[in-house]
């Protein structure tokens, strides 16, 4: 069973610690909500996995395989795709580009199998092939890029604030597909703002705040006790 | 309520008050303005008159990067601009050199406010190189055309023996005349600092955010826009007419383009964010080469300790030296800065 | 009331707003519909940054299609943007100030309408700090105090409460029902978060494809199936 | 025809050479994000390095070789040592900071070979060719064609080959970049020795062409830059035509003498206005990334 | 051995004499070989018995052909150090900027590289090489006389004091003549000489006259000979192809065709300072300092310099005493100049505008002509002064 330990990670960002001495363990299959108000460092631990920003301390495995401090492509070639949060797409290359960027980590064909199944699930992207990536609107950007997330086949999905800006509908449409990706086996980091939607999908919980967690277990836990959010986000 | 007291940890409350760190910039500028004539060689004082003048260009450099977020590679060929009309005048009109450099200044500003015409749509590196190319055109024409020194026509400008623009009459010396040149730097400054301070520099932190958002506010963006350019503009031809009088002359090799752009790295490395940046950049520009020749480095070799360190100052300092000085000097007081 | 008639844009090939007629003239108006559907540029239009193929836009008697972007906020139609536009290096007040130095007020003025928004955004404790240490709901906070100082005539949010925490909207739902009885101006919202929509918005407008789905009473315009269809789908609201 | 077309020809002959410095900086532009001030200098050391050879003896075929891997080595070793360093800068800076490297290296050349007059002179001055009744040596023909192949290459390879997208990835976005899994380093070592490629053989024909003196062609990168404007740092075809476009201007402007000594500067003119009028009916809105 | 000073072989160890000189190395071409020369003259001096004991120290400074830079470091020579006087500069820029400078402070600089029209014209200033002017305008006539000119084109920089001031006189020149003169002018930077040389063509001209540095000229000349129209012209050019590099530059094809001015008597004369100058560059000089025009110039302000100084008590040597004895120089000949050379107290100096040609050979020059006055109006102020000076005219 494919798994990502996080043994002990601290980022820091500008004087502080952003991600302070924390560990988590996402497993195939699973959708693991990370929950905590803004600044809490769920971005940074993001970017930290994916290799962009410098880790301070700790481990990060890939089925055994140490990926910390390795390069981004490494990281994603060892089968962890992060989709950054505000729907960051390459602004100046179309959308197929944007889509065959993604898929460098594979053989040419099997990259260009991949953004078909992404026209699959997301038509509006098909239509729109040839249009600029930043000249699309918010939602569009958002679903291009987890379909970048979804080109690489990664193992792991790490989406930071998914749903922001999103209609209702496509909250939707992208709460089914993740549930549909842990279905057929892919791990899944799930990082909303909105508690209701994540802890719905969720297998496990976990609160984060000021860089710790504070809080990890099963999403009914906090539903019951919300309690434990509030303290969260008023200790931040 | 839950707010209120959330957001009263980030209450940093800045006091404009007048207290010695305010203080301490205007202190230091009078006693530099004194005792350095008296002290330094003939030929520091040369070199010092140099660098206040630059510091000047810098600061026109510095406003335009750090408030409006736009790049001048044309501001040496402003200076020239400013010059040549200095010294146009002093021949042509026999005003007082106030009122030349003054003019120099105005006319600089127009030519600026004409370069803030295609700014008005373009931003970054590729308005960056517009401005590179009137520096360009500027070079070439200047050849050709040269600085008056007092021949006849429009131009001004004879091959014959020389004759010297005069200087202020109160400053007539090296010594006074870097005293004056201190002088009008720290108008320049002050300028500057009453531009930032007030309605202007809110319109500009705006403009540089976001065109779109300065609009929805009520911002003119056409005129701030242009405004900035002409202010940057009068400061460099402000700083031309004083190189005018510092030389008595101008030659054309004093403009390419290249010194444009070098100056602008200056200041880049000397801190666009804080006011001695600007001077520190000016010391870069003009005090270090004259060290480096004085102890007999040659001047190719000079050029390559200049590039390294330049490419080696834009790496390691984001927010220049200035930003260095300033972290430095608040870790070793223990000062609270806002450490965002 | 604002009457929007015939307002059509397009880029290109694409068709961001057909045709749209509407008249506005609740006391905050809710626009809502799916991505791409034109909602942003519906506030682009309005607020002068795009400029329609056609149509007419009469606000309380004022044409306001004549004015150019900056006139149109002086002369009350104010705006904040999908990805928040505060200034990191200036402080708060300087930040909402900036709106004031527009409207030629004497200083006297100035302060009391700037203490006022402060106030009634709840910031006035941290006016004096640099809007780099604010985090993600000051920020909005600041956008809104800046649409809200200085008397104006409508305020035009896109999507405020994204990225918020549901505290957070809270807070920012009871702020936005206040705004006509702090400066009486009437407001237009753009936000996905239907229950936002639906606590403050007396009215809302369903823009799909560009087009106008319907506007009305929002409890109505929810209740319609076709905007059960393309907006929220059909088994939420249960 | 006669006289002008002596002119459109040696109007196309100095336009090649702008064309083909311009292609090579849009090229960096458009794989690296960095506009590279330093590319004459590079061409620059690698053209003395070239000419140094050559007095030595060795054939020259040697010369080029050594050219060509100064050009690589130097260019590859900014991009790996230092370019990194000033990634997460703006796009000014890193053009300023490639000014620092060029300057560097027109100092060491001006230490290691005396400023002197000198001459480069290759296998290829020894053929000609004749249009409009103005004979053309092999290597301006030369030049010509390197610009026309490159540019055309270029074209092809940025579009459609996947090395070719990763570099415009890169450009545009560099952590997004590193985020969707392009290997970052390798792209850009390649992006930067191939550019460094292309500079030593700029620099080759221009130390031909132009004049073998260091510091003429380390500044000539300035109003080669001018047909990159007029590409809008993106466009490497359009850069191609606006040097050939700017070289035939610079000579037919020979003609009218009271401009003709000003004629050097028709490069930024023509850049000013080009711009200008692309610019022209655009609404002041939403400049950059709001 | 070479001869210097008092040639007496003693060590001067008094109390140095401070002169100093501004070239212009660091830039678009190297103007130091003139000060190397002086310095090698007066380290041989200073090894022989100095200035009746004392020796010189001899102080240049770099201009980097920044004017701002030129003013410095004259400055500091002139405030700081107290030069009693500058021998042997050598700057493109320096003597337009300084010129006030040396005036105010009373010091003369007996510069030996001179470029510009500033340099002739101003009363401290006094040059041993003649500059663009009368080299151009003595290459133009020596064409017209020797070569059947009847229309020479001039090819020059834009750089007023520079180009359009020798050209332009030559113009004159042509004119006086009831002949036909014009000018291209060049940018220092241009890379197009396609269009340069195809505007010197449409000037009718039968002669083209090179008055560009020798890089560019090179440059200049390369696509000349690109052209196949080499044949259909005479070439003449100013001092800057008469350089020992040049013949190998142009290669094989110019040899016989071009002609070059040369201001002082040919580097491989055999006259008595010809063979001293280059016994003291041997002895005192670095094998790698050039032995080219501006080197001989640069000797020979040195050695006037030293004339002039040891009729001074060596106790009395200042400022004051210097400037005046300098000024005083009259009617010095060397087999190495056309003319005699003087200073005299006028406010514009021009002594040496006498010249020679020289005939591009395979590998080398060849001299054409003996010395030759030069015919230009420009002169007249000069030729009076020597009038009153009492300096022969011929
Ligand atoms: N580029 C940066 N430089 C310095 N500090 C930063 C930077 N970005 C974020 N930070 C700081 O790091 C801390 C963690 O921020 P992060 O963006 O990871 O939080 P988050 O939990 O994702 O918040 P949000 O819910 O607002 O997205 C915050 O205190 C923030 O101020
Ligand atoms: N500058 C542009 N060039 C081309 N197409 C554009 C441009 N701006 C917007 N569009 C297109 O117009 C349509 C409407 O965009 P708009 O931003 O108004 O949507 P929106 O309703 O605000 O969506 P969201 O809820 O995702 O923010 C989209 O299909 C978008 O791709
Ligand atoms: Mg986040
Ligand atoms: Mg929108």
């Amino acid at each position: 069973m494919s798994r990502v330990v996080i043994n002990n990670l601290s980022v820091r960002r500008g004087n502080k610690l952003a991600v302070d001495n924390l560990s988590l363990t996402l497993e195939a299959g699973k959708i693991t909500a990370l929950l905590g108000p803004n600044g809490a460092g769920k971005s940074s631990l993001v970017l930290a996995l994916a290799g962009v920003l410098p880790v301070e301390g700790g481990t990060v495995e890939i089925d055994g395989q140490l990926v910390s401090a390795k390069a981004p492509e490494v990281i994603r070639a060892a089968g962890l795709a992060a989709v950054p949060e505000g729907h960051r797409v390459l602004a100046g290359l179309s959308v197929h580009d944007n889509l065959l960027a993604a898929g460098f980590g594979h053989k040419a064909s099997v990259a260009e199998e991949a953004v078909a199944d992404v026209y699959g699930i997301f038509p509006e992207l098909a239509e729109r092939k040839a249009q600029k990536a930043g000249s699309m609107s918010g939602g569009q950007q958002q679903m291009l890029a987890l379909g970048q997330a979804l080109v690489a086949r990664p193992k792991f999905i790490l989406a930071d604030e998914m749903s922001l800006g999103l209609s209702p509908l496509i909250v939707k449409r992208l709460m089914g597909v993740v549930v549909k990706l842990a279905e057929q086996g892919t791990g899944i980091l799930l990082i909303e703002q909105f508690t209701h939607i994540a802890l719905k999908l969720a297998d496990e919980a976990n609160v984060m705040s000021r860089g710790r967690l504070t809080f990890s277990g099963a999403p009914g836990k906090l539903i019951d006790e919300p309690d434990i959010l509030h303290r969260a986000y008023l200790a931040q | 309520m839950e707010i209120a007291t959330r957001m009263s940890r980030s209450n940093t409350g800045e006091s404009r008050k007048f207290t010695p760190t305010t203080a301490w910039p205007l202190l230091a500028v009078l006693a530099v303005a004194i005792v350095l004539p008296m002290v330094a060689a003939a030929l520091w004082l040369k070199v010092m008159t140099s660098v206040v003048i630059y510091a000047l260009t810098a600061a026109s450099i510095a406003l335009l990067y750090r408030k409006l977020g736009q790049v001048s590679l044309a501001q040496v060929a402003f200076m020239g601009c400013g010059g040549w009309v200095a010294l146009r005048l002093a021949y042509g009109a026999g005003l007082p050199f106030e009122l030349n450099i003054l003019a120099g200044g105005i006319i600089a500003a127009v030519v600026g406010m004409i370069f803030a015409y295609p700014a008005l749509r373009m931003r970054g590196l590729y308005l960056a190189l517009v401005t590179l190319m009137a520096a360009g055109g500027f070079g070439i024409l200047i050849n050709v055309i040269q600085f008056p020194n007092g021949g006849d026509g429009f131009l001004g400008f004879a091959v014959k023996s020389l004759s010297y623009m005069p200087r202020p009459w109160l400053a007539q010396s090296d010594e006074a005349y870097f005293r004056y040149c201190v002088g009008v730097a720290f108008l320049g400054f002050l300028l500057i600092q009453l531009h930032e301070r007030g309605k202007p520099g809110r319109a500009w932190a705006l403009i540089r955010r976001s065109e779109a958002a300065a609009m929805a506010v009520g911002i003119n963006v056409t005129f701030y826009k242009i405004w900035g350019f002409a202010l940057s503009g009068f400061l460099a031809g402000v700083a031309g007419g004083l190189l005018a009088g510092n030389l008595q002359m101008l030659d054309a090799r004093s403009f390419p383009p290249a010194e444009s752009v070098m100056i602008f790295a200056l200041t880049i490395v000397g801190g666009a964010w804080h006011w001695y940046g600007a001077v520190i950049a000016a010391l870069l520009y003009r005090f270090v080469p004259a060290l480096l020749n004085d102890i007999g480095v040659s001047g190719d070799a000079a050029y390559i300790i200049f590039g390294a360190a330049l490419i080696h100052a834009l790496m390691t300092a984001p927010r220049g030296i200035a930003g260095q000085l300033t972290d430095l000097v608040s870790r070793l007081f223990g000062k609270k800065e806002a450490s965002q | 009331m604002i009457a929007i008639r015939d307002i059509s844009v397009a880029f290109g090939g694409v068709t961001a707003l057909n045709h749209v007629t509407v008249d506005l003239s609740d006391l905050v108006v809710g626009i809502i519909g799916p991505n791409g559907a034109g909602k942003t540029t519906f506030l682009n239009v309005l607020s002068g940054f795009v400029v329609p193929k056609s149509g007419s836009i009469n606000a309380f008697g004022t044409e306001v299609l004549a004015l150019s972007p900056h006139r149109r906020s002086r002369w009350g139609l104010r705006r904040s943007f999908q990805k928040e536009q505060v200034v990191d290096e200036l402080t708060v007040e300087d930040n909402v100030g900036a709106v004031l130095d527009n409207l030629s007020l004497g200083s006297q003025e100035r302060e009391r309408h700037l203490s006022a928004a402060l106030e009634f955004t709840g910031l006035s404790a941290v006016r004096r700090a640099k809007a780099a240490g604010l985090n993600a709901f000051q920020r909005r906070m600041t956008e809104i105090a800046r649409c809200s100082a200085g008397k104006p005539k409508v305020l035009m949010l896109d999507e405020p409460g994204a990225g918020l925490s549901q505290n957070e909207v809270e807070i920012l739902r009871r702020t936005i029902s206040d705004i006509h009885a702090f400066n009486g101006a009437m407001t237009l919202l753009i936000d996905h978060d239907v229950d936002l929509i639906q606590a403050v918005c007396s009215s809302t407008m369903v823009l799909d494809f560009g087009s106008l789905v319907t506007s009305g009473p929002t409890r109505e315009v929810l209740s319609d199936p076709r905007v059960r269809a393309v907006y929220l789908g059909v088994e939420e609201l249960a | 025809m006669g006289a002008y077309g002596m002119f459109l020809v040696s109007g196309l002959a100095v336009g090649a050479l702008y064309a083909l410095g311009g292609v090579g900086l849009v090229l960096l532009n458009r794989a690296t994000g960095v506009l590279n001030f330093a590319y004459g200098a590079i061409g620059a050391l690698g053209a003395m390095s070239a000419w140094q050879v050559l007095q030595w003896g060795y054939p020259e075929p040697v010369a080029w070789f050594a050219c060509l891997v100064i050009g690589v080595a130097l260019s590859m070793g900014y991009g790996v040592l230092i370019a990194p360093g000033l990634s997460h800068r703006e796009p000014v800076v890193k053009a300023v900071a490639t000014l620092g490297f060029g300057i560097a290296i027109l100092g060491a050349m001006n230490l290691i070979w005396v400023v002197n007059p000198r001459k480069l002179t290759l296998a290829f001055d020894g053929v000609s060719v004749s249009f409009f009744g103005l004979r053309m040596t092999g290597t301006r023909v030369l030049a010509l064609v390197a610009g026309i192949v490159v540019t055309a290459g270029m074209g092809v390879f940025l579009t459609r080959t996947r090395l070719g997208l990763m570099m415009r990835t890169l450009a545009d976005d560099r952590q997004l970049a590193a985020v969707l899994g392009t290997p970052i380093r390798k792209v850009e070592t390649v992006a930067w020795g191939f550019s460094g490629f292309l500079a030593g053989v700029t620099g080759m024909l221009f130390g031909d062409l132009v004049r073998l003196d260091p510091a003429v062609l380390t500044f000539i990168v300035i109003p080669i830059i001018a047909t990159t404007v007029v590409g809008r740092l993106t466009s490497i075809k359009v850069t191609f035509f606006a040097g050939l476009a700017i070289g035939i201007i610079e000579s037919f402007l020979t003609l009218y003498k009271p401009l003709a000594p000003f004629r050097v500067a028709s490069p930024f003119i023509v850049a000013i206005l080009v711009l200008m009028w692309l610019q022209r009916g655009r609404k002041l809105t939403f400049a950059g990334a709001d | 051995a070479p001869t210097c000073g008092l040639n007496n072989g003693k060590k001067a160890e008094g109390d140095p004499i401070l002169v100093g000189a501004v070239v212009g190395q660091t830039g678009p071409d190297d103007f130091s070989s003139s000060a190397d020369a002086a310095k090698a003259y007066f380290n041989c001096v200073n090894e022989n018995g100095g200035i009746n004991g004392r020796p010189i120290e001899y102080l240049v400074e770099d201009d980097q052909w920044n004017p701002e830079v030129a003013g410095q470091v004259a400055t500091k020579l002139v405030k700081d150090k107290k030069v009693v006087a500058l021998v042997a500069s050598g700057s493109f820029v320096e003597m337009g900027v300084n010129a006030k400078l040396y005036a105010d402070e009373n010091v003369m600089s007996m510069a030996a590289a001179c470029a510009v029209a500033e340099c002739f014209e101003s009363r401290n200033i006094v040059s041993t090489n003649e500059g663009p002017l009368p080299s151009v305008v003595g290459a133009a006539q020596w064409a017209v006389a020797n070569l059947g000119s009847k229309n020479v084109v001039c090819i020059g920089v834009t750089i007023p004091s520079v180009g359009p001031y020798s050209c332009g006189w030559m113009e004159k020149y042509m004119q006086a003549k009831g002949l036909t003169g014009s000018s291209v002018l060049l940018d220092p930077g241009t890379a197009d000489m396609n269009s340069a040389y195809l505007e010197a063509v449409a000037s009718g001209a039968d002669t083209v006259l090179m008055n560009l540095p020798a890089g560019m000229a090179a440059a200049f000349l390369q696509v000349v000979t690109e052209s196949g129209t080499k044949d259909q012209y005479k070439w003449i050019s100013s001092t800057p192809l008469y350089d020992a590099d040049v013949p190998g530059l142009l290669g094989p094809a110019w040899a016989g065709t071009m002609y070059v001015n040369a201001e002082l008597n040919p580097i491989d004369g055999t006259g008595p300072d010809a063979t001293n100058w280059r016994a003291v560059m041997d002895k005192h000089a670095a094998e790698s300092d050039p032995r080219d025009t501006f080197s001989q110039a640069g000797y020979l302000s040195a050695r006037f310099f030293v004339d002039a100084m040891l009729k001074l008590d060596p106790a009395k040597i200042d400022r004051a005493s210097a400037t005046e004895a300098i000024r005083n120089i009259n009617n010095q000949t060397s087999d190495l100049l056309c003319g005699p050379y003087y200073v005299g107290h006028g406010d514009r100096h021009m002594p040496n505008h006498a010249n020679i040609m020289m005939q591009l050979v395979e590998g080398g020059f060849k001299q054409v002509s003996q010395c030759t006055d030069v015919d230009s109006a420009y002169l007249d102020p000069i030729r009076a002064q020597e009038k009153e000076l009492g300096i022969a005219q011929d």
